[in-house]
Formats: C-alpha cells, structure tokens, sequence
C-alpha cells in the first residue's frame, strides 16, 4: 500500500511540475466566505412548482421565500406572512404578508405576486402541488390588497397551514416579461433562474454536475447573526470516496446526509470536522405489500417483524432510536405511547409464521431497497441472515431509486418488502397517515404497503376533516394503533440525520419539513479557535 | 529478406508446426505465466467450496462483530463490512466473472464469427448488410449501451451482459470479415469450389480453420475485457444479487471505506487484476505463438 | 587478386531459430576486383541473399557470423565499429534490391528517401549541401537511369511509379555516390520479363560507364551470362563451383550446375522440344470473347474479341505479361467467370455434374489451403465426385503414385512441403475430379528452375498416360516453346499472335512477339543469335513505359 | 480511376448518415417499447395517476411507434430534441451546457493518450526486450487490466492526501468568477478573455480526469504503436535505408514513425466508442459536468428524450472521431487518398 501510495504521490508530483503550479485557489485571498455542500442527486428543477425531492427543494429553500416557514419545532410559523387567520369553519385562510420584502431584482413583493405564484403552481399540476389540486380552485385564490392573500379551500382541510411553507412566491413581472406565447407561465425561464426574494441568488447551474448560489445582500430577514456564507457550491458526487476526497482536503463544508454510516464517522474524525447529528420526524422502515405474496399473511408480516435485529440496525448500521409503530415520538401530541418498540425474537417469529396460511412452505419473499445507499444492503444481507433461520428465503433486489418509484405505482409490481426512509413533507402527522395509508394516496412510493383499509381510511378522513387539535390527535393515536395491528411495515428505528459539517460551519437545527434544514440563511461560519 | 524467411522455412521444414508454436510460446515468459493464471484462476473457481476456508460466507451470512477486519493469518484478505470473509468471497467470486466471459464470448464469438465468414465470403448484400450493421454497432458506446438497455429493462448484470453480448460480436465479426475477406481471394477457395464444394464447407472447413489464431487471440484478449466491464457494471450499480460474491460489485461496496478499510477494495481490485493480467499475457503469447502481427 | 575490392573468405554463417542452429553458410570464400562483374548463382535456400546480407551488414538478429572475413578495400568489416561500417554503406558499396515496391516507405515521396540517403551520405564526409543541390544532384542521377522527368517522379509516392520506374530509382539510389560495387539482389525479378531486360541493359551501361564492380545475386542462369563476367554457384550454403562466365555456362563442371543449366528451357537449338500439333476433334471453343469490368460509366476493357479453339490432346499455349487478360480468359473459358461478350461451347461430351477443366494455379502456397492435409484437400473433389470409404482411400493412393509422391505424404499440411511437392499436390487434387482438360496457370513460375523441369516432366507424362488437354497461360515463352504444341499471344487483352509453336519463333509476325521473345535472357550465346531483331521504336509502341 | 473526390466524401458522409439513422431507430424504439412509464418518472414520485396520464398524452406517448418516431426526427432535423423530463427544459440546452465539458475532457485525455503513448510505443519497441521494453510493456498492460474507476478513485485519494490543494472535482474554480465563453471549452474561453489565472485553474481541474480517463488507451495505443513498429522494422525499405547509411534514429523517428501511426489512428478511431463509454465513469467520480454524466443520469431516471439524444450524440462523436481519422490517415497515407478517391 505504500509503496503504491508514494509512486502515486510522485507521478502526481511530476504532473504539478509539469503544469508548473503551487495550485492555491485564488478565492482564498478574498475575505469571501465560499463553501461546499454535497448533494447525492442532480438538481432536477429549479422550479417551485416542479420541485419534487429533497435536492430539489435544497435549492428551492434558498432562493425562494414561502408564505410561511417550519422552526424546528415543527410548529408553521410566520415568514413572509406576518400572520394569518382561519375562519370557523375551517375554509378561508387569509394571510397578512410583510411590506418590507423585495425581490432579489429589487422590485417590491406584493400579495399579488403571491396569488399568482399559487395560481402558477396549481396550473402546472406537477409534483408540489398534488396536495393542493382538489382542494383549491385558482378562482379561490386572490389578493384583497397588497398585503393581503385570500385562499378558500374547497372543504376543511387540517393539516393545510402545514403545507403553506411550500407556497413559495415569484417575481410575477419578472417571469412574465420573459414567458412566451406557448410558455405563457415562464417554465423555462424559471428553470434556469432564481426569480424570488430568497437569501441567496442563483451564480450558475449546470444541471448534470454542479450549482452555485451566492448571498442577496438585502435579503429581508437581513444577516445579523454573525459572519454569513457568501457563496454554496453545491455539487453532485454520489460517491463516498469522492466526499471523503473533498474533505481530506478541507474543501467540504456539508456533506449530505446519504453517506455511508463509516464515511460519516471518518469525516467526523479529521481534524476540522464535526458530525452533526439529530433526532427527525421520520423513520426507515421496511414496508410490507399487504396484497402480494407472502406479505398478505399479517402472520408473515409479524413473523418478519419479529426477525429483524433491531438492535444492530440501530446501533451499527443506521444509528438512531428504537421505532413505536409508524409515528415518530417527536409529534408529542399526537403520539401513541403504547405501542411498544419491536422486539427481536425468532422463537416468537417461528410461532407466528405457523400461524399463517403459508405455514409449512418454503417462503420466498423480494426485498428491495435503493441500490445507492449502502446501508440497506447491510439490512438486506441482515435480514436475509436471519430469515434464513425461520425458513424464509430473502430474494435481494437492489433497485435504483426512480425504479421503486415506478414499481409502487402498481399493487403487482410493487416488491413484498421495501427498505425505504420515509420523513413527513410537511410538518403534520397528517403527512404520514395520509401519504401512506390512505386509499386515495395509492401508488406512490409512500405507500407501498398497498393497506387500502377502508377503516384506516375513514379514520385518516376523520382526523383531517377535524379542527379541534385534541381530538384530531386523539384520532391520531387511534389510528397508530389500527396500523400498529396490520403490521404492513416492519418500523426499524428513527436515524438520527447525520450530516459531516466543516467545524466552521454553525447553526445547523434540523426542521421537519423537506429539506427546510438547509437554508443557508441559517447558518454562520466561525471557526472554533484552536 | 524473403529469400531468408524461404531459407529458414527450408531449414525448419522438419520441425512439426505444433513444436514451433510451443516453442514460441514456450520461450515466452509473459505467455507462461498468463497461462499458469488463467489456469490457477479456473481451478480456484471450480474447487472453490474445498479451498476458501469459509466457505458459508458466500450465502446468507453477516457476522457485525466481525467486520472491517484487517488482513491477518485466519482473513487473508480481511472481511468486509457486514464481518464476511474477502478471500473467500473473492474465490467464489472469480467463478462469477468467468461464467461473464464464458456467457458473454460463448454467444457473441460464434456469432461475429459467422457473419464475419458470411460477409467476407459471400460479398455482396451479404457483405453490405453486414458491414453496415457493425459500423452502426461500433458507433455505440457499449457502456451506454449496456447501462441504457440494462437500465430500461431491469437493472441487473445479467441485462447488462446480455446488452454487451449484443454488441460484441461485432468485433469478432470486424475481425473475422477482413480474415475471410482476404481467404476468400485465395486460390485454394476457388480450387474447392471448382471441386464443387458448397458454401458451408468452404465457410466452415476451408476458411474458418485460417481464423482459429486470429479468434483465439481476440477471444483471450476480450476475456479480460469482458471482466473488467463487468467489474464497471457492478461500479456503477448493475451488479449481481447479493449476497452473490462478485468482484465487481465488492470493489464498488469496498469504496466507501477507502482508505480505512484499503483492504476491501484493493483485495478484490488485485483478484480482478490478476485475472486479467492472465487473460492479457495469454492473449500475447497466443499471438506471439501464432506469429501473428499487430 | 590481392587488390579486390572486395574478399570474402570462409564464410560461416549459423542461424538460430527455435532452439536449434543451423549453418547457411560454410567455408564461402570469393572476390570481386574491382571493375569486375561477379554474379552468385542459386536456387532458393543456396544462400546467396544471405551472403549478400553478411556483406551488408542486415543480417537477421538470429544470424551470426561464426567464422571468416569480409574485407572490402582490404577492412575486415566484421571488427569495424558500427559507425564506420555505416560509412560504407553507399560509398564503398550500394545495394539495388529485388523489390521495386517494399523497399520504399510508401508513406513517403520517392525524393524524400533520395534526399536522406543523399544527405547522411554528404554528412558522414563532412560535405555541408543545400537541399537545392542535393535536388539537383538527385535529378541528375535519376536522368541517368533514364528517368525523363526526375521532378515528377521525386513529388511521387512509391505506389504512384510503376514497377520499371521504382526499380530504376532503386538503381539511381545505388548510384547517388559512384559506389565502387554494387551489390544487386534480383532486380527486375518481380517485373514482367521485358522490364527486366531493360534494367539489365541499364546495370551494364552504367556499370561500364562508372567503373564500378557488380556483385548480382540472381538464380537465372540468362541474367548470369548477360550480366556477369564471373559465376559463383552456390547450393544449400556451399561453394559448388566458380570461375569465367564463359566457362561454367559451356563447360560446367560440377554435376549441379550441369544439372542447373540442363534444366532451363531452352529458346532455339538442337535440345529444343517440339510438341505434336493435336489432329484430334475441338474440345472447347471460344468466339468473341470480351470481359469489362467496373460499373456505369468506367468500364474497363480487361479482354476484347478472343476466339480460341482447345482440340483434345493438345497443348494450348496463351503468353502475355501481367495486365495482358490471359488469366481472364482462361476463367471465361473454363466458366469461372461470365463473358461480357461472346460465348464459349464445349464441344466434347462431358459428363454431366463433373466439371470439364480443373486449374493448376501458379502459387503453390496459395494453392493449397494451409489448415488442411494433403488427404483432406485430395477427400474433397473426391467427395463431390461419390467417392467414399475404402474407394476414396484406393484412389487417392492411385493419385500419389501418378504424381509422384509417397502415400505417407497425405497426412502431412502444405507447409510441411518443398515449393514442387505442393504443386505435385495441386496437380493430384485437379486430377482428381477426372477432368478432361487441365488449365494451368503459371504452374512452375514459383518454382525454381531445376523443380520446374521435374513438374513440367510430369506434366508431360500425364498428358501421355490419361490423355488430357492442357491450357497453359504463361509469360515464360522459353518454357512454352518446349511444352506447348500452339500457342497465341496477348497484348492489353487483343491476341496479337497465334500459331503453332515452332513457326511463332521461327518467324515471329508481330513486333510485340518478336519483342516478347529478344527480352529473355537465354544461356548460350548461339541462341541470342537467333532472336529476332527489334527496333527501339518497336520496342517503344508495345512495352509499359518504365522511363516515365 | 480516379475519381471525384467530393464525391467520395459525399458518399462517406452518407454512410454516416445512414449510421445515425440506424441508429436512431434502434434507441428510439428500444426507449419506448420496453416497461416503463417515462411520465411517472418525470413526474416525481408524488403525482397522482391523473397527473401522470395527462403529461402521458402531453408527451405523444400514446401515439403508434412509427408515427411518435418520425415526429420525433422531424423536430430533431430542427434541431429539438425534445423536452428532458428530468430538467424540464429542452434537451438540446442541457446538451448545449454539457457536450464542450465532455469534447474539452475528451480531447485533453487523448493528446495525453498520444503524447504518453506513441514515445512509450517506439522505446519499447526500439529496445525490444531490454529493460525498457519490459517496463514500458508492464505499464501498458497494467493501463488496460485496471478498472479505469479504480483508477480515477485512487487518483482522486492520493491527490486529495497529497496534494491539499488540487482541485479534484468540478471543470473551474468558481472564486475566479468565470461563467464562460462562447465555446465552452475552459481552456480556450479563458484564453479569449484573457485569464491566465481562469486557464491554469481549469488546466489544474482537467489534469486528473484527463489522465484517469487516457489510462486505458495509453496502455492499448502503446501496445499498438509497438507491434506496429515492430512489424515495420522487419520491412524491406528499412533495409534500403539501413543499406544506404540513413542513421538509426531518423529511420525509427521518421520513416517508421509516420507509417506506423496509421495502426494506432485507426484503432483510436474504432476505440473512440468505448472511450466515450469510460468517460461516463470518470465524470461520475469526478464531478465533470459533461455529456457523459448528464447520459448516466438520464438513463437511471428513463428520461427518454435525453437517453436518446445522448446514444445519438455519442455516435455522432464516435463518427466525428473516425472521420478526422479518415482525413489523418489520408495526410500520412498517400495509398488511402487514392483508395478514398476510386
């Protein structure tokens, strides 16, 4: 390895003098804060309202303003709405927006700037907005003045001020003056432009490798908290080493968080670095298809859950808490203390599969997870391990991401276990039960477990039609327990979101909502002082 | 200088051409040693239950306690990230790749081989057609090709494989065309016809015996590269099925723990390379024995 | 002769090949004074390149000179340092070699390699010249190969000359220094025989012109006497006998050479053979024959009205240099190849499903496909013919013995054959389909002389024995004199000439014939005598143009 | 015989032409007749069925193979390739962005490809069986035997051990504030603009992927050039030169060197489609943000119109690479100028 290591060393040697170079970036002699983040997957939009994932909606958070925000409590708090107010019957939401807030071209934000950004997100009918569609008409949505935003839902709808973050607000003249006759929404200019009031503005986007935003001096929340981040350079490398690379030579500033568990630790052991790491609203589960083969039998579904090592998931391969059942203990309120977490015991789970209809037979069962994320091929070959002992036979399916995606769209197709990671979209147990369980959310990756329980449904129906916050939460707790009973998902543990950050790097506080947690106006650098 | 070729013809008219090869190849250090690895790497692959000293590793096995050891006396190669042994694994792994190699050449090289024949036999459409139809192959990154095609059926070595086997024929076929092409032109072709030899004898008995060296040494050649591709397949999550050891796929998991944990990478990465060292030493001397050029 | 310019003696030469040695060379030990003309004479694996090559310094890495000298101008060059045996090269002596197309780089134009020969040569005397000059040298030189035009043929590529120019500029090459030996290796070997006569006159002229001593290596006894003034005959690495030209071609004492100049064929003289004019019925007739190849609009005429008549038993001679369509002919005769024009009728009754004519083709190595056994490459025709199991094994041993070879020699591959063993081979896998005319394409012209008169024996007793017709294509007319019985003439596709053999060269009517037959180099000069004379102008209307 | 030799070209270029075509068809049904909703993926994975069905009729992907294909190349011909479902804008603007990162990277690895491997190719085959034979030739079949992503990731962790300070992802340091010029080529827009320090920085960016992605050709081109040489030197017109006194050298590094060129060309030419192929590799480890890259993604996510305008763009590169072969070849070889003329 050494020698290796020096013969390396000195080709690499040869090929500085070569160029003839002390190669020392020139961005280090300015005072300019600049920095690394990396992002698993390409930013595939740029777009408000065609943003659909995590990476997304890291780019998203930083340009764009919402009508409101999450804090890291969870709890939906004022943004560019100073306030709002809800009528009695739960309808008419009517937000009262700040006065002070400019675009990042300088021109005024207006509530009709806001209107029509809704309106936009509703017409393009892409990802964002699915929650939305059947719930507001466009008509409904108007600005009584300039400060003011009306939106009329079409029944009562609880967890909505939740997803309120998401309403982020553009330039509608700037759009407009560059949309075309068959663009008439601007979808191209859009995508290649930060046309908000965010805290940071777009330098340059290259969508297969790299972007970089820089710092909106007159951002409206202004930049008070110490020495802000002037410029992100976020850019794609889905692999470890290539991460690890970065921060051997202190160039990265955020990891992201789909690191292999040892990468983190290594990277949270050089010299500069630090581990961020805290509790989250969701939890990785391995979501069983109630419809097919074998994982029809609730008696299999409990067998499996009775064979997973608990313990060596939560400790060594994915670090995190013990699961109760399908709601995280952060939603306080509404969660079920007694569900208790799962326990690993295959006596228990040899009993349990003699009480299935598939008792005596040779069981196969297809568990897939997402090739890139090494630690679920840990699971796999762990439950693989163990199943082999109560006579189950694992058929490991590594899958890319987007492929799982299309397999849950169809009860059929959909693999009998799942390994995925599933955290709310917006910051409501609402954004587990219904996503999930419900009929009407049906073919999504969120629900894979293919539950279509007509008591489960009605009782998610219930919850959301509610507006007094005890008994929808009282609903909550009943409903953890009908899931709890089903068993269509084997609830392994709650990760803790790790991030390996730059010592530099302060003011990481995990938000519950999308990646809300990455908004750079958050954060500061100071470096600790040895 | 022909007159001296004639000469040391002359002179050696007495040595059987089979000595002459094996003395060439012989006298090759390279060709000797591609050979002992090649064969060492089919005899660990075949006896690999008997030799690997844990051979259960290769199943559904995971040991937490036991992973990320370095390579010591009872893991030779250390064990990887769920406490499984890398030699043995790396062993059973060489049967993977050659099972690649011989799914991959047992398909593609008889049919380049066929239509290499046919094209630069028959000429013609025949020859149109099937020229054309490799220029359009050989404009395909086969990479691209593998991973579009994999990727849009499903996912898995196996499509991949199928997708490069697609491809590859087209280089034997390339190769044989120009053999076939220029024997055809030979007197002896014509002599056979006149005789009234058929098509097939002449394809199969009069020209393909003249392609032997040329698609033996391509064969050897592509062994290796196959391996490889496969290696690059898996680095780029077309893998096989785990818990099925394959060596590819253990470089593309070692690599997260480069360079804490060098072992799991560069053991597999060495068995890899070492099988294609062999490959590619072969390849030569079998070149070098056939005394063919370029 | 103490003085010559250069003196080999006992020569030893081992080569090593596949872990065994063995000697090419022992005890050769000759001289060349200066001024003179010596040639070395052999059949192939005699040597005579190799000794050329010890000269030279080439030899192969897996050659070594294990006794003897080399001195030229009384150096020993085997002890030389490296560099000055270099500096000989192209002064003391040059080389012309045998072939015109291989021995220039075809990626570079003719002038390039004339300039750098030219210029190491002035540097290593220490000349300081201009590439102006050195062109000027050079165009000098080319004019005095008779190459008109130097400008254009030094702007050429090699593969834009034709074969005649590339082997004067190779001479030019040898002559870009007024060495005083030049050492020729074949020339004119790969050219058509009317070429090589001209290269020869021209080697004559300028080496009585410069003075300078000749050293040819040829394994044709016509060159030897047109070019040399002494014959050293090599055979199998020895010495067989050397002395005055006029004396090993008369009076030979060694038994090989008296074998060897047997052996060629004679042109005009008492040991002439005539063959019988067939009196028997037509076998195969052929009426306007034409052939154009290339498609719409750049056709090109390859044979243009041909009329030949076969009679059974005869020997059908049709000569022409390379280019002159002969081979066309004979594949639209024998159905190989459709006619564009005219028609071909067999006139006997030949057995249906067997075809009439088989082909002994000129290049036994080509011949014979090299992955196959003799018995498998006989099996075939065979096979066709329904012969199978103890018939097919009877008749083949049946046609080992009728070409003269041993029953063993079926289970051996070509290579492991002499040059007439394979023909031997070739002509027993043509008789097996039991064809009634046998076209023979240059059978012998890769053989060496003393070969080809054993083939052209057999040839000859075979017609006797099975009655067959013969059509012989050729460009040797000194062969074709004593083995066919008529013989015709071709000239860019047309037959200029056609008529028995003996009135042909006893009065040759066209002046391509009678240029066609001064161009051999024959052994006596009784027959020189007796070719027809030719006018330059003649000459000129009908030959390829090789001066430019 | 000779002939027109703009007709000749005309004809060459028709090949090609048919080439793409073939081509085209083959992707473009491949793409389409497998599984697989491409809307579903454009989409995300929290659309609703009826978003999906609606952005299905959008795209034509209910219309007949035939009639979605020719509609399909009668815009390309336009020069619109369609909309990427996964960046939503049009294809040929993500292409436009990504294409001269991959040409630039390309282009770097194969001058270092040659400029490493003809010189490595004549020594070895100049001291044949000497030391620096064996030692050329380990390191030739070392460059083809290991996996080329092995390779990049051991670069890119010894530079980052080593070398702190050398860039190892990304085309350009964005502190120096360079968006770019009009070809896209760092290298040669920051020389337009004046930017030495722009230049050494995307020098410095290239240096590591480019020798990574030139590793496995060096090895097959030295290989090439060797044998080449080789079989060259045993040629008569050596002979002649050696005869003639012309010295060692000028016969190995001008007479041979030019002929045996052609070989490793035309196997450059032949190779260029695999070098494409590792150059997605390389990309990937490296963060380039080129074509390559941009197809990797597209065929994990089934976006179609990029997946086929990515094989489509590959081949045209692939018949780029061989026609400037086939002008090279015809420079060095005056034989091939009158064969392509015929």
């Amino acid at each position: 390895m050494s020698i290796l290591a020096n013969k390396r060393g000195l080709s690499a040697l040869a090929l500085a003098a070569v160029l003839g170079l002390g190669a020392a970036p020139a961005a280090m002699a300015q005072e300019k804060v600049s920095t690394v983040v990396n992002t698993m997957q390409i930013f595939s939009s740029l777009d408000p309202a065609k943003v659909t994932d995590y990476t997304g909606y890291m780019a998203v958070v930083n340009m764009y303003d919402g009508l409101t925000t999450v804090a890291p409590s969870g709890e939906i708090v004022p943004h560019l709405a100073k306030s709002w107010d809800i009528s009695e019957d739960g309808l008419t939401y009517t937000f009262h927006l700040r006065d002070d807030v400019t675009f990042q071209d300088g021109s005024a934000l207006s509530a009709s700037d806001a209107v029509w950004s809704i309106q936009r997100l509703l017409k393009i009918n892409k990802g964002p907005s699915n929650l939305l569609v059947d719930l507001i008409d466009p008509a409904n949505v108007t600005a009584p003045d300039a400060t003011t935003v009306e939106i009329k839902l079409n029944r009562p709808f609880s967890p909505f001020l939740a997803s309120t973050p998401i309403l982020l607000v553009l330039n509608q003249k700037l759009v407009e003056a560059n949309a075309t006759a068959d663009d008439a929404l601007g979808e191209a200019y859009v995508g290649d432009n930060s046309v908000g009031s965010g805290p940071y503005s777009l330098v340059s986007y290259n969508r297969s490798a790299d972007m970089v935003i820089e710092r909106n001096p007159d951002y409206f929340l202004g930049w008070d908290k110490g020495t802000p981040i002037d410029e992100v350079r976020f850019v794609q490398t889905s692999d470890d080493a290539t991460v690890r690379a970065l921060a051997e030579k202190g160039e990265l500033g955020l990891s992201s968080h789909g690191l292999g568990n040892d990468t983190f630790e290594s990277i949270g052991n050089m010299p500069g670095y630090k581990l961020l790491q805290t509790r989250t609203a969701g939890g990785f589960q391995i979501k069983l298809n109630t419809k097919v083969y074998p994982t029809d039998d609730v008696h299999v579904r409990r067998a499996i859950a009775y064979a997973t090592d608990y313990e060596t998931i939560q400790e060594i391969i994915y670090p995190g808490v013990p699961m109760h059942g399908p709601l995280s203990d952060t939603f306080e309120t509404a969660f079920n203390t007694e569900i208790p977490t799962g326990v690993y015991d295959l006596e228990k789970a040899k009993e349990e599969l003699a009480l299935s209809k598939y008792a005596g037979e040779d069981i196969t069962l297809v568990n897939s997870y997402v090739a890139s994320l090494a630690f679920e091929q840990e699971v796999a070959l762990l439950m693989q391990a163990n199943l082999a002992q109560i006579g189950i036979t694992l058929d490991i399916r590594p899958e890319p991401w987007n492929r799982i995606v299309e397999l849950a769209s169809n009860p059929d197709t959909t693999p009998a276990s799942t390994q995925v990671n599933v955290s709310p979209s917006y910051p409501s147990p609402d954004a587990m039960f219904f996503n999930q369980y419900h009929s009407k959310a049906s073919g999504t990756w969120w629900s894979m477990e293919w539950l279509q329980d007509p008591e489960i449904d009605a009782l998610i129906d219930q919850s959301r039609a509610q507006t007094d916050p005890a008994e929808i939460n009282a609903t909550y707790k009943e409903l953890q327990q009908s899931i709890y009973d089903l068993q269509p998902a084997v609830w392994a543990v709650a990760p803790m979101r790790r991030y390996a950050a730059n010592a530099c790097l302060q003011g990481y506080e995990f938000r519950p909502m999308q990646s809300w947690d990455l908004n750079f106006w958050h954060f500061t650098w100071e470096c600790p002082s040895n | 200088m022909a007159e001296v070729k004639m000469a040391l013809d002359g002179a050696n008219k007495d040595l059987s051409a089979s000595y002459m090869m094996w003395y060439r190849f012989s006298r090759n250090p390279a060709a000797v040693i591609g050979t002992l690895i090649v064969l060492s790497a089919v005899i660990f692959a075949i006896l690999a239950p008997y030799i690997t000293p844990k051979p259960e590793d290769v199943g559904a096995v995971v040991n937490f306690r036991a992973r990320h050891l370095p390579p010591d006396a009872t893991h030779w190669f250390g064990t990887d990230k769920v406490g499984r042994d890398i030699f043995s694994r790396a062993v059973f792994g060489l049967r993977i790749s050659l099972l690649l190699v011989i799914g991959v050449l047992g398909i593609s090289v008889p049919i380049g081989t066929v239509l290499g024949l046919a094209a630069g036999y028959f000429g013609g459409w025949t020859e149109r057609i099937i020229t054309g139809l490799t220029n359009v192959m050989l404009a395909m990154p086969p990479l691209v090709m593998a991973l579009a095609v994999s990727n849009l059926l499903e996912p898995t070595l196996m499509n991949a494989m199928i997708a490069i086997t697609l491809l590859w024929w087209t280089w034997h076929a390339r190769l044989i065309y120009a053999v076939s092409k220029s024997v055809a032109s030979e007197d002896f072709i014509e002599a056979a016809r006149i005789a009234g030899a058929g098509p097939m004898h002449i394809l199969f008995r009069e020209i393909l015996p003249n392609c032997v060296s040329v698609i033996s040494v391509k064969t050897t050649l592509d062994a290796a590269f196959v391996i490889l591709f496969g290696a690059t397949l898996s680095f780029l999550g077309f893998g096989v099925k785990p818990p099925t050891p394959d060596l590819g796929s253990m470089v593309a998991d070692g690599r997260q723990f480069m360079p804490d944990f060098w072992w799991e990478v560069l053991c597999p990465g060495a068995v890899i390379l070492y099988v294609t060292l062999g490959f590619n030493l072969l390849g030569d001397g079998l070149r070098d024995m056939f005394d063919m050029e370029g | 002769m103490s003085d010559a310019l250069l003196k080999v003696e006992g020569l030893d030469v081992l080569f090593t090949s596949y872990g065994q040695t063995r000697q090419v060379l022992r005890d050769i030990s000759f001289t060349v004074g200066a001024g003179e003309r010596v040639a070395l004479i052999g059949e192939t694996g005699s040597g005579k390149s190799v000794t050329a090559k010890a000269i030279l310094g080439t030899l192969p890495r897996n050659a070594t000179v294990s006794a003897g000298r080399i001195e030229v101008e009384g150096r020993n060059v085997l002890e030389l340092p490296r560099g000055e045996r270099d500096a000989l090269k192209g002064s003391a002596f040059s080389l012309i070699m045998q072939d015109p197309l291989s021995s220039f780089n075809p990626v570079f134009k003719i002038g390039t390699h004339l300039d750098d020969v030219l210029r190491f040569a002035d540097s290593r005397e220490g000349v300081k010249s201009s590439r102006a000059d050195r062109r000027a040298r050079i165009a000098a030189v080319l004019r005095r190969v008779q190459l008109a035009d130097p400008d254009r043929v030094m702007n050429a590529y090699p593969s834009e000359l034709s074969g005649g120019m590339r082997q004067r500029v190779l001479i030019g090459l040898a002559l870009l220094h007024q060495p005083k030996l030049l050492i020729a290796d074949e020339p004119g070997t790969a050219l058509d025989v009317t070429t090589q006569d001209e290269i020869l006159n021209l080697i004559n002229t300028l080496v009585a012109e410069e003075g300078m001593a000749l050293l040819m290596i040829t394994h044709n006894l016509g060159v030897v006497r047109k070019v040399a003034d002494r014959v050293v005959v090599m055979r199998h690495g020895d010495i067989v006998e050397a002395g005055p030209c006029e004396k090993i071609l008369a009076a030979p004492e060694h038994e090989y050479t008296i074998g060897l100049l047997d052996a060629v064929p004679p042109l005009y003289g008492p040991r002439v053979q005539t063959q019988q004019i067939s009196a028997q019925a037509p076998i195969v007739s052929a009426t306007g024959l034409g052939k154009e190849f290339g498609r719409h609009g750049k056709r090109f005429t390859a044979v243009k009205d041909v009329s030949i008549t076969l009679r059974e038993g005869e020997i059908f001679g049709l000569a022409g240099e390379s280019g002159s369509g002969k081979t066309t002919v004979a594949r639209m005769m024998m159905g190989l190849s459709r006619p564009t024009f005219g028609s071909v009728s067999v006139d006997g009754t030949p057995n249906p499903g067997r075809p009439l004519a088989q082909i002994v083709y000129q290049n036994p190595g080509t011949s014979l496909n090299p992955k196959r056994t003799v018995k498998q490459s006989l099996g075939l025709p065979l096979k066709y013919a329904g012969l199978t199991g103890a018939a097919r094994d009877a008749r083949m041993a049946e046609l080992m013995e009728l070409v003269r070879l041993p029953v063993s020699y079926l289970a051996k591959y070509p290579h492991e054959l002499s040059g007439g063993q394979k023909q031997r081979v070739a002509i027993a896998r043509a008789l097996a389909a039991d064809p009634k005319v046998l076209i023979l394409d240059e059978p012998t012209a890769a053989l060496d002389v003393s070969v080809q008169k054993t083939v052209i024996e057999l040839l000859l007793q075979l017609r006797e024995e099975l009655g067959l017709t013969y059509f012989m294509i050729s460009h040797d007319l000194s062969l074709m004199r004593n083995f066919c019985s008529r013989l015709a003439i071709m000239l860019r596709g047309e037959i200029v000439e056609e008529g028995a053999t003996p009135e042909i060269f006893a009065d040759p009517k066209h002046p391509y014939t009678r240029a066609l037959i001064a161009a051999i180099p024959v052994v006596t000069d009784d027959e020189e005598r007796h070719k027809p004379a030719v006018s330059p102008e003649e000459r000129a209307a009908f030959l390829v143009k090789t001066t430019d | 015989m000779q002939q027109n030799p703009f007709l000749a070209i005309l004809t060459r270029l028709g090949t090609f032409v048919l080439v793409m075509v073939v081509l085209s068809i083959m992707i473009f049904v491949l793409a389409r007749v497998v599984p697989g909703d491409p809307a579903r993926m454009a989409l995300g994975p929290t659309a609703t069925p009826e978003q999906v069905s609606a952005l299905r009729t959008e795209m034509g992907l209910d219309d007949s193979l035939p009639v979605q294909y020719v509609s399909y190349m009668g815009r390309a011909l336009q020069g619109d390739l369609g909309m990427s479902l996964l960046s939503q804008r049009p294809v040929t603007a993500d292409l436009g962005q990504t294409v001269p990162a991959t040409v630039e990277l390309v282009l770097v690895a194969v001058i270092i490809m040659f400029a490493v491997a003809i010189p490595l190719g004549v020594m070895t085959a100049h001291f044949r069986d000497r030391w620096v034979d064996h030692v050329g030739r380990l390191f030739s079949l070392v460059g083809v035997t290991i996996p080329s992503f092995l390779f990049a990731i051991s670069l890119q962790l010894l530079a980052a051990r080593y070398f702190g300070d050398w860039p190892i992802i990304g085309r350009m340091d964005h502190g120096l504030g360079f968006a770019g010029g009009p070809t896209g080529l760092m290298l040669v827009d920051s020389l337009l603009a004046g930017r030495i320090d722009v230049f050494v920085s995307a020098l410095q960016h290239l240096a590591l992927p480019a020798v990574a992605l030139s590793m496995a050709g060096i090895g097959q081109i030295t290989r090439i050039t060797r044998s080449a040489m080789l079989e060259n030197r045993r040629k008569d017109h050596v002979l002649t030169l050696q005869s003639f006194g012309v010295p060692e050298r000028v016969i190995i590094f001008r007479y041979l060197l030019k002929l045996s060129s052609i070989a490793p060309l035309t196997i450059m030419g032949l190779e260029f489609a695999s070098l494409i192929g590792n150059a997605f590799v390389i990309e990937m480890v490296f963060s380039w943000g080129g074509f390559a890259s941009y197809g990797l993604n597209a065929i994990l996510q089934k976006d179609l119109n990029a997946v086929t305008a990515v094989v489509l763009v590959s081949g045209l590169f692939f018949i780029v690479a061989n026609l400037i072969v086939d002008v090279l070849i015809a420079i060095i070889d005056p034989r091939m100028r009158r064969k392509e003329a015929r």
